[in-house]
């Protein structure tokens, strides 16, 4: 299964409502705002560091590069992606499911 | 792979129709099929044709309108959500069509994958 | 209910939809528009399952009065439901504590199970839908 | 006393416009005056005639355009945001205007209060 | 003062946004998703009643009663209000600032 | 920009606007239909005030490429706010810190204000506006 989250962790629960449903081992992927929370310096970072552990987790590289962030400034053990890789995802992990 | 698209909101005011948008072009590029594009909630007001957005920005529902002409895409705008919402046939952009929520479960029960894009 | 519309077609198909309900009645339309798709599915005859939970646990919650925001309730429909065979709902232990809420003040019956097992059941499905 | 009331978001998507009413129907029976209801980003779409929801359901751009003409009330759509979304003329529902975002500051300008109801 | 809030405790951030910005002494109406702040039970209770010793807040009725509770399960604290209230308040706290 | 019109009279009063931006940029509109409104303001000579807390402050992150997801940047557009003599622009100190950004990060100069200053600031506005 492949989650997705769109959402700010600060301003919403939807990253928080993923992780705390998404069995060990599940994919998630972060694009428009929830790009935020895999950046280096947010204070979510250790959070979002141990979902990493636990976690596949990617991030969508259009919408970090959009918001003034690179590469460089994504959390160790999250891969970028971009909607080439969005779309392997999707394909590759079977069922979809969109944290709204 | 078979892939069905759902877009919850309405365009301009969340990014949800521009992701959809994306992932729709990056799955036809990589020869997928997209079974069918369906618009609910706000998202009804994507095939609101009367849309001019500044001339310097994109147009979300021209692009749609484009992309189905390119890929004989289906793109089906749920009746009840439009007609609450006051999309009507006289307002759609080419390459839609209203039609009933069951389009939505058919595609869920006929494609491979369906991707939810909203708020 | 408009919009509904009878399948023209069997496919033989039967996968598992879910609903994942996680947001509040009335501040937004969610709730409502989710619980049309309900209805249809069950009309293409798919192996129906409702979750709820964060702050959709208070979807079901009884002893809604709208009169006084010129809303109407939709309480009804989800009592309904039975009568479309539409019988998995699913509610989320934790959420419903965290809101101080139990499965008494639910308006219809649910089954109450925490948060892994949620986990589990989410991942099993064949199609999440949410709003 | 003199208000001012925004409106964010479309009718029945959200509660905002459904609050905003409820509010401008109460401020209206204390003999408050209801300066202008401006209607920006989604809010636009509170405009738009052809809403057509269940007979069960109250008609969110119906309520607007009574309570207009009840009371006078100057209902401006933001003309940017509604071009945007494709909210024009010939779509308005009756007490409905289109004109410019400085008829949101003014109405800051002039009303004693300037009350915000978004998502 | 007059601060809104219309949205979940639970869901968004929008109550926390406003507390930490509230002056001491100002006014807090809790409406729409926002009124479940307000009900005894939930968990931002203690939170929610400390806020409540700092500012003068207030729920709107009407979306309490739509919602499934009822005055009784209202915070101490926490005045009750309709939408003859919330225009009073409106007219007497001055600027109005929703946090949205 | 549309929507722009000269105010059709000297209404004489100068009131204290306050935009507050909390919300981030791209995945919805508010930051930039927000920024519509401030600029429309400073037509009227208003005393304009704009306020970045929590997500906001990521409304004016330098680097913004929008190339890859189709939608134009407005960062110009702040950058162009001091021409339109908006120079009123505060940030919260500890919504900086929350997302791990310093001043540096930021196209524009603004005064960077504590919670408590903020709090202040926005108490002595006549009028605030949000999105």
């Amino acid at each position: 299964m492949l989650h997705t989250v769109n959402k700010s962790p600060f301003e919403r629960n939807a990253l928080d409502a993923c992780l705390a449903r998404a069995v060990k081992g599940s994919a998630i992927l972060l694009y428009e705002d929830a790009v935020y929370a895999a950046t280096k310096g947010a204070s979510t970072a250790q959070r979002v560091g141990q979902a990493a552990k636990d976690h596949k987790v990617y991030v969508l590289g259009p919408d970090l590069l959009a918001r003034g962030f690179n590469e460089g400034q994504v959390l160790d053990g999250i891969t970028v992606v971009d909607y080439d890789g969005f779309v392997d995802l999707v394909a590759e992990l079977g069922t979809v499911n969109a944290w709204l | 792979m078979k892939f069905g698209i759902l877009v919850n909101e309405g365009p301009y005011n969340h990014q949800a129709s521009d992701s959809a948008y994306m992932f729709a072009k990056a799955a036809l590029a990589k020869g997928h099929e997209i079974y069918r594009v369906f618009f609910y909630y706000d998202g009804v007001n994507n095939a609101n044709k009367l849309s001019e957005p500044p001339s310097d920005d994109r147009n979300v529902i021209k692009r749609w309108s484009e992309l189905a002409k390119e890929h004989k895409l289906d793109l089906v705008v749920c009746v009840a959500a439009a007609l609450r919402r006051g999309i009507k046939d006289e307002l759609l952009a080419e390459g839609f069509r209203i039609s009933g929520l069951g389009q939505l479960i058919e595609s869920g029960i006929q494609c491979d994958r369906q991707v939810v894009f909203g708020d | 209910m408009p919009g509904i519309d009878e399948p023209d077609y069997d496919s033989g198909v039967v996968k598992k939809f879910m609903y994942v309900n996680r947001k509040a009645p009335f501040g937004t339309i969610y709730a409502l528009e989710v619980l049309e798709m309900v209805l249809i599915s069950a009309a293409f005859e798919q192996d129906v399952h409702l979750a709820f939970v964060d702050d959709g646990v208070y979807q079901i919650k009884k002893g809604q009065d709208t009169k006084g925001i010129g809303m109407k309730s939709f309480l009804p429909t989800y009592r309904a439901l039975e009568g479309y065979d539409i019988e998995k709902l699913y509610v989320e232990k934790e959420s419903l504590e965290e809101r101080g809420l139990t499965a008494d003040d639910l308006v219809v019956p649910v089954e109450v199970i925490d948060r892994a097992a949620m986990a589990e059941l989410i991942d099993s499905m064949d199609v999440v839908l949410s709003g």
